[in-house]
């Protein structure tokens, strides 16, 4: 079997899985939509007040932080387990990816956009 | 960032009755800013189930099962809060043996009740290992309990003047066979949890009270002691045998999470060393007081004698005649100050049966320990309070 | 645990007119006060260096239904840490005008309590913060711990399903 | 409680011909329970998500059920999960009173359609010893219950047994899947 042939069966596999996945909760799931239980759940209380409020902007701030950072640990990772064999070429492609994500993590230090305030 | 903050709106919160860290019974309103929780109307009644108007319609002794389930954590105690009360009304004395076996059961109970505590809060906290030890831990007293009263949870054991029976054979030694392994309970819990960065990071400094404040909202107990105020019922009012037995109060320092914790910590310990001497110096005798006008005749001379016969049928029917009066006795629950006030006009009914709750008025304070912090501290602070919903809400 | 005679004294002559009745009970001095001299008696008994009561242990009422010709009877017990004594304070009320002044000014500790006497037995506590039921929810009718008020007498909120219906769900 | 052995109506204790005998060779196709529903009742007993609408002594005696001691892991309605969306067994545990009973009746109809309901000890079941003002006599006044647990507080083994009781209740029951039940979408 040629590469292709088993990326082939792979992504028909996943593709199966899901489909068949979703079938199962489409039949065996009987649906029964009423009023009461479409409303969102509130530890048993009619709903209070709207949820769509404008709500601090450090939130979103921390989520992009979030982000960056993880993403660059996912980046090192296979680096990491592909060039096992530690050659300065490895080390130069690793210091220029961190060098480019310290910069920005310190522009952010510098915005004081980690202090959490209360 | 400061200057993005100011357009932003409250969110009011519902963290309802139905909610895995509010035991079912108590609504909290939360208005917050962001994270930062701005007020909090606290709802309780939920579990109100009218003790006191089911206590006006029943006879004295008949109230018993109504006072196990309102601190359901430690039944005994309300049991001997609310018999000491009616003894006091009445004016009698009830024998050595008594107690001390009321003394032995009621720190067994405290020690379930503070198990009960910290496995709730600590799973709230998600350290679901401490639940399943204290959970092992408590069925150890409960056990016992099981062995002596016939129920795990509802005891009913004790009577005006005495208790129910004595203690079967060799119980003695079997609780004292079970300290040692609570005592490991204790130390698995100390160990996962008192020096745990993320418990440490989430209790220290939360839900802290004064204690000007503590003391003006009615707090007493555990949640006293922590803000460092040395206040026992045990050792201010002795009761029973306590001004016999030494045992110290441990005592918190700034009112947070962290030091009730502690101090419930340390009374179990306490309480162990208590149980330890009440064993040692059990004395013998009986364990009613034969004055049968307040309590039911011992089988045999019900079944053999006329006079037995009637004096029990007549107990049971217009109940005891306490004589009229009234009378406000507290003693030290797990939880802090349970009062009982009887009103009685000399029938065989109370007029008047009220339970001074400590979690009622510990649930006064949540809001001021609450408001200011952040959203994720409420619940630290709701578990290390230990409300108990039939003993709050009555 | 009994605040000592001349305190006793101190109180009664300062508050001559307005106490009806003080005796010994078995383990408590026992005030019985009117009405009006409520707000005084607490504001005195909290600020004397002697008594200094620091915490309102319990508010509740007795309702003496047919038994007295004053039905109610607020019940007030403080105790205080520093002299570990504690005093009980009963004010007569009538059943026509209900109407207690509310202490939470003095102790902020009273505030549930009073909520708890007002859902229960109706006895309103005036210028309390916010008096409304804490026991029962607000579509009650009636106050439960009155004698008067029948015992099984149930006000549901949610349509209840007939006994015979609940069979029939399969 | 039914004593396991003693009990004739249980399936597994009954001999060949008593297995038979009350089999209803039905003709109508909604009562007969064809070889794909009872592979689907099979798969829904034995994953049981609860949700534990806790309040009051009961909730006790439902901490040491989950606890090591009497472990309810053992039958496949260990996990807990404090969402209606993701439950399909409502455990009401403890009293419920005229306050809360509207919370429990939003509960419940914000459950997902294939849900049981036990209710866990007699104050649940019958209002128990609170025949008062505040307390609902039986919660099957207001949401329908399938299995009743008495006692105050009933013992882990019994509720053990409950939980048995109500496996062999789903099995027995025609399964409900997304065109078996027209429902008005009231």
């Amino acid at each position: 079997m040629s590469d292709t042939g088993i990326l082939i069966i792979f992504i028909a596999v996943v593709f199966l899985f899901v489909a068949g996945m979703w079938l199962f909760t489409f039949l065996f799931g009987p649906k029964n939509r009423t009023r009461i239980k479409s409303q969102p759940f509130e530890c048993g209380m009619e709903p209070i007040g709207p949820n769509r409020v404008r709500f601090s902007v450090q939130y979103y701030v921390y989520a992009i932080m979030l982000v960056i950072f993880d993403i660059e640990v996912v980046f090192l990772v296979p680096l990491a387990l592909i060039f096992r064999d530690n050659s300065v070429l490895v080390y130069a492609v690793i210091s220029i990816f961190l060098l480019t994500a310290l910069f920005g993590y310190i522009y952010v230090y510098k915005r004081r956009g980690f202090e959490f305030e209360e | 960032m400061s200057d993005l903050n100011e357009r932003v709106q409250e969110i009011t919160v519902n963290m309802g009755p139905s909610h895995p860290a509010m035991h079912g019974t108590i609504r909290l309103l939360i208005t917050l800013v962001g994270e930062k929780v701005v007020r909090c109307d606290t709802q309780i009644g939920y579990l109100h189930r009218a003790f006191e108007k089911m206590s006006e319609a029943n006879k004295w002794q008949a109230i018993f099962p109504y006072t196990d389930r309102l601190n359901y954590v430690s039944p005994l105690m309300n049991n001997v809060g609310y018999a000491q009360a009616v003894e006091k009304l009445i004016g009698i004395d009830i024998p050595e043996r008594t107690k001390y076996i009321r003394v032995l059961l009621c720190e067994l109970s405290r020690i379930a009740d503070h198990l009960t505590c910290i496995a709730a809060a600590s799973m709230e906290l998600g350290a679901f290992t401490v639940f399943l030890y204290c959970m092992e831990g408590r069925d150890l007293i409960w056990d016992r309990i099981e062995e002596l009263t016939g129920a795990r949870v509802t005891p009913a054991y004790i009577r005006i003047g005495g208790l129910a029976r004595d203690l079967p054979e060799g119980f003695l030694d079997r609780t004292l066979s079970i300290l040692p392994r609570i005592e490991k309970v204790i130390g698995d819990v100390d160990a996962l949890l008192t020096e745990n960065p993320i418990f440490i990071e989430r209790m220290r400094g939360t839900g802290v009270i004064s204690q000007a404040d503590a003391i003006e909202i009615g707090f007493t107990g555990p949640c006293l002691r922590s803000t460092g105020i040395k206040h026992d019922l045990r050792k201010k009012s002795p009761y029973l045998v306590y001004d016999r037995l030494e045992f110290d109060i441990p005592v918190g320092s700034n009112g947070d999470n962290y030091d009730r914790y502690m101090v419930r910590m340390e009374e179990m310990r306490q309480s162990i060393r208590i149980i330890r001497q009440v064993v040692r110096d059990m004395p013998g005798g009986k364990i009613s007081i034969d004055n049968t006008m307040y309590i039911l005749p011992p089988k045999e001379v019900v079944y053999n004698t006329i006079e037995g016969v009637v004096n029990h049928f007549k107990l049971i029917i217009d109940g005891i005649q306490v004589p009229a009066g009234e009378v406000y006795d507290a003693t030290e629950a797990a939880n802090g100050e349970l009062g009982f006030y009887l009103v009685s006009d000399g029938g065989g009914k109370p007029v008047k049966c009220r339970v001074r709750s400590p979690s009622f008025a510990l649930m006064q304070g949540l809001e001021k320990m609450v408001v200011g912090g952040s959203l994720a501290d409420i619940i630290p602070t709701f578990g290390s309070i230990n409300m108990i919903g039939g003993e709050c809400d009555r | 645990m009994t605040i000592s005679e001349d305190e006793v004294k101190k109180v009664r002559e300062r508050f001559e007119s307005d106490i009806i009745s003080s005796y010994q009970d078995k383990d408590m001095v026992v005030f019985i006060l009117k009405k009006e001299a409520l707000l005084r008696f607490v504001q005195f008994i909290k600020e004397d260096p002697d008594i200094k009561m620091e915490q309102v242990t319990d508010i509740t009422a007795v309702d003496w239904y047919q038994k007295r010709d004053v039905r109610f009877e607020v019940v007030y017990h403080f105790y205080s840490y520093t002299k570990n004594h504690r005093i009980r304070v009963k004010v007569p009320v009538e059943e026509q005008d209900p109407k207690v002044p509310s202490i939470t000014g003095l102790f902020s500790g009273a505030n549930w309590f009073e909520r708890e006497c007002w859902d229960m037995y109706g006895i309103v506590f005036v210028n309390h913060p916010d008096l409304r039921r804490i026991l029962l929810y607000p579509e009650f009718v009636g106050h439960p711990l009155r004698k008067d008020y029948p015992i099984d007498k149930r006000q549901p909120l949610v349509k209840l399903i007939k006994p015979e219906e609940r069979r029939e769900r399969p | 409680m039914s004593i396991r052995e003693g009990d004739s109506n249980l399936r597994s204790n009954m001999g060949e011909e008593e297995l038979l005998k009350d089999v209803v060779i039905t003709s109508r196709l909604d009562e007969s329970i064809s070889f794909f529903e009872k592979v689907l009742n099979w798969s829904r007993k034995y994953s049981l998500f609860q949700y534990p609408f806790a309040t009051a002594c009961c909730a006790m005696e439902y901490m040491t059920t989950m606890g090591p001691r009497y472990d309810l892991g053992r039958f496949g309605a260990e996990v807990p999960r404090f969402s209606p969306r993701q439950s399909d067994l409502l455990w009401v545990v403890g009293t419920i009173s005229h306050k809360l009973a509207p919370v429990l009746v939003r509960v419940y109809e914000q459950m997902c359609e294939p849900k049981w309901v036990i209710s866990y000890g007699v104050c649940a079941s019958s209002g128990g010893f609170y025949n008062n003002y505040a307390t609902v006599q039986g919660i099957d006044s207001i949401i329908p219950v399938d299995v009743y647990i008495p006692g105050c507080p009933p013992r882990p083994e019994q509720v053990l047994d409950a939980l048995i009781l109500l496996q062999e209740k789903i099995d027995r029951s025609k399964a409900e899947w997304r065109f078996s039940k027209k429902y008005d979408n009231k």
